[in-house]
C-alpha cells in the first residue's frame, strides 16, 4: 500500500474536490479520460469517442481488487447527444451507447460521486496507440466542449482524468519524472496554451513515457477553461501507484 | 506483420468472457482463428511474455495475457526486461516510436 | 434482374471508368464509402474512419447473392498511416487496422480493380444513424484529405461510393426520387459548394431518404476537387438496385 | 428505451457466428444477455418485425433479423407496413427524425 500519510492527503484533496463539486450543484458530469483497450481499439480507435448512453458499467476490473463494487452510472443521453451535435460542427467525435468503465473514470468517480447519484458523460481521447490524437486538436476539442456546455440549459461539470509521466505495464513501470510532472502542471495551472501544445509525442515519450501521452486529457480541460487559471490542490509521486496522483481545480472565466 | 492479431487475440481473451472459457478449455482452438507469424506463434504458445512485448505488444493488453499464464506481477516485470536481453529493442508499436 | 439494357449501358460505363483509373496508373486507391453496419455500430460510431490495415476481406454478403467470391483486398498501411497524420491536424478520423468489406465497397471495387491488384484504403462516413457526420465537416475532410495525397509521393486515386436518393430497407423500399438525384447530381458535377453544404438532414430525409444521407460521399469527393468540375457518365433509376445508379469522374485542377 | 440493446442483439446475430449458432440452437439464452422492456422481448420474440420497425430498428439492422426467420423480401417489407399500420409511426431512431 502507498504510504498512509500521503494518500490520506491524496484522498483529503479529492474530498475537498467532491465537495467543491457538490457545491456547485451541477446537474451533469462530464468525464474526460484515456482508457486502456476497455471500450476501444485498433479495429475503431476513435481520436475523441463521446458517451451517449442511458447507463454506463463499471469497473471492469476485479471488484475486490479495484474496491469498486459493480455500479451502474447514471448517464445522461438527451444531454449527450445535444452536447455531441453541437461540438461536432468542429470535432469529429465518434459517439458511444455503450461503455465499460475502467479504473481510469470509476475511481475518481467513486471519489466525487460516491453514491453515483450524478448523471455521467464519459469522453475519451485516444492516448494509447498511435496515430495519436494531436495536442492541437484536443484545444480545438476542449473550446468546443465548452461552448456546447455553455449553448445548454443545464449546469454541467467537466472533469479530466489521467496520469502525468508514467510508463505503465512497461520495464520502467514505477519510474516518475517528478520534475517534468512539476514543470508541465505549472503550464497547465497557469493555462499556457502555447507552451502546452508545444510538446511533441517523441519528446513526451523520452521524458514522460506512454502514459505522459495522457496529458491530453489536461490540455482538453484547460482548452475548456481557456483564460482562466486553476489551484492545484496536491500533487506527488506516489510509486506505488505507479504515477504521480494530481488533484486541481479550474475556475471558469 | 501480425502484431494486431496478436493484440486483438489478447484484447478478445481479456473483455470477452466466452473467449477466455474456451482458450483456457483449448487454446489452439481459439489461436487457430488468427493468423500469425511463426515467431508469434511460438511467443504466444509458450508464452513467451518477452518476445511478445519485443514484437510490439502494448503492456495494457500484454499485462492481462501475462496474469492469465499465472505471472505476478514482478514477474511479468522482469520477463519483459528478459525479452529485451534476449531479443534486443522493441520493434514495432508504440514503445517503438523513438526507433523509427 | 434489372433490365439488361439499363443495366449494360451501367455497366460500361463502370468499364470506361476502370480504364481511365488504370490509365492514371495509380499506387492505392482511396474508396469513401457508407456502410451499414458492417463494422461500425452504435458503440463506437465514428463521424470518419480511415483503414489502416495490412489487407481487407470482403464480401460479408453471400458470395452467391452478391456474385463475388470472397476475396482479400490489399491494403496500404504505411501509406494509409501518413495520409491519417497528416487529415488529423483538421480531421479527427478513428482508424481501423481491420474492416471487412461490404457491398459498398467491394461492388465498385469489383468493376475497378477486378484482378484486385491494386492497394486499396477503406474511408468510412456516418450516413447510417444520427447524430450524423454533418455535411460541412465532410467539405473540410475533403479538403483535408487531397492536401495529404498531395503531400505523398504516390500517385492515389479516390473514388466515392454510394447511393442518392433511396430508402433501403424500409417500406419504401424501391422508391427512388429522380428530379432530386438529377438536381444533386448537378450540383455535384459543377461543384457547386454552398449548394452542396445547404442541404439539412431533415430535407434530405423527406426528399432523398435515409439513403440520401450518403450524398456525404458525393461531397467529400467535390471537396477533394474543389474547383473543378465533372463528368457524369452514367446515371439512370434502377428500380431493381433500389437506387439511382451513378458514375462520375472528377478532373483534378 | 433499449433499443440500442435490440439492434446490438440483430447486430451479433448479423456479424458474429457463433452467436447466430447459439441463437437458432437456443434463442432464449442469447436473448438473456440482455435487457429489454417487454414490449422488445415480445416483438422480438414473435418476431413482430412490424413492432420492431415502429420500435426504431434500423432496416439495415431489422432485414437480417426478418431474413434469419425466413421472410422474404417482399413479407418484410409488408411486415413493415403492417407495423404502421398496427402501431402507428416509427417512434424512435434515425426514421423518426422526421417527428421529433
Ligand atoms: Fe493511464
Ligand atoms: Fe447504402
Amino acid at each position: 500500500m502507498a504510504d498512509p500519510v500521503v494518500r490520506d492527503a491524496f484522498y483529503e484533496s479529492y474530498d475537498r474536490m467532491r465537495e467543491q463539486l457538490e457545491a456547485a450543484r451541477p446537474d451533469a458530469l462530464i468525464v474526460v479520460g484515456a482508457e486502456h483497450f476497455a471500450n476501444f481499439f485498433m479495429n475503431n480507435m476513435p481520436a475523441f469517442c463521446v458517451g451517449m448512453a442511458d447507463h454506463y458499467e463499471g469497473p471492469i476490473e476485479d471488484p475486490d481488487w479495484i474496491g469498486i463494487k459493480p455500479t451502474r452510472v447514471p448517464g445522461a443521453p438527451d444531454l449527450s447527444r445535444r452536447l455531441i451535435e453541437n461540438v461536432m460542427q468542429d470535432v469529429d467525435v465518434a459517439w458511444a451507447q455503450e461503455w465499460k468503465f475502467d479504473h481510469g473514470i470509476i475511481v475518481p468517480l467513486n471519489f466525487l460521486t460516491p453514491r453515483y447519484d450524478l448523471p455521467v458523460i464519459p469522453i475519451n481521447i485516444n492516448c494509447q496507440e498511435a496515430p495519436l490524437t494531436p495536442l492541437h486538436r484536443c484545444w480545438t476539442f476542449g473550446r468546443a466542449l465548452r461552448r456546447a456546455c455553455d449553448a445548454m440549459d443545464e449546469r454541467i461539470a467537466l472533469v479530466g482524468t489521467g496520469g502525468i509521466s508514467h510508463w505503465p505495464c512497461t520495464p520502467d513501470s514505477g519510474v516518475i519524472n517528478e520534475e517534468w510532472d512539476r514543470d508541465f502542471l505549472d503550464k497547465f495551472i497557469n493555462n499556457r496554451k502555447d507552451e502546452l501544445l508545444a510538446y511533441t509525442d517523441e519528446e513526451v515519450y523520452r521524458d514522460a513515457g506512454h502514459g505522459g501521452f495522457e496529458i491530453r486529457t489536461f490540455i482538453t480541460v484547460a482548452a475548456a477553461t481557456e483564460g482562466s487559471t486553476g489551484d492545484l490542490m496536491y500533487y506527488a509521486p506516489i510509486p506505488i501507484f505507479a504515477v504521480g496522483c494530481t488533484v486541481a481545480t479550474m475556475a471558469v472565466a | 506483420m501480425s502484431l494486431y492479431n496478436v493484440q486483438k487475440l489478447i484484447y478478445q481473451l481479456n473483455r470477452d468472457p466466452k473467449v477466455r472459457q474456451r482458450f483456457e478449455a483449448d487454446s489452439e482452438s481459439v489461436i487457430a482463428e488468427f493468423e500469425f507469424t511463426d515467431e508469434e506463434l511460438g511467443a504466444l504458445r509458450k508464452p513467451d511474455i518477452g518476445l511478445l512485448y519485443v514484437l510490439g505488444v502494448n503492456g495494457q493488453l500484454l499485462m492481462h495475457y501475462a496474469a492469465l499464464h499465472g505471472y505476478e506481477w514482478n514477474e511479468y516485470l522482469e520477463a519483459m526486461r528478459e525479452g529485451v536481453r534476449q531479443h534486443g529493442k522493441v520493434r514495432a508499436g508504440v514503445y517503438a516510436m523513438l526507433e523509427s
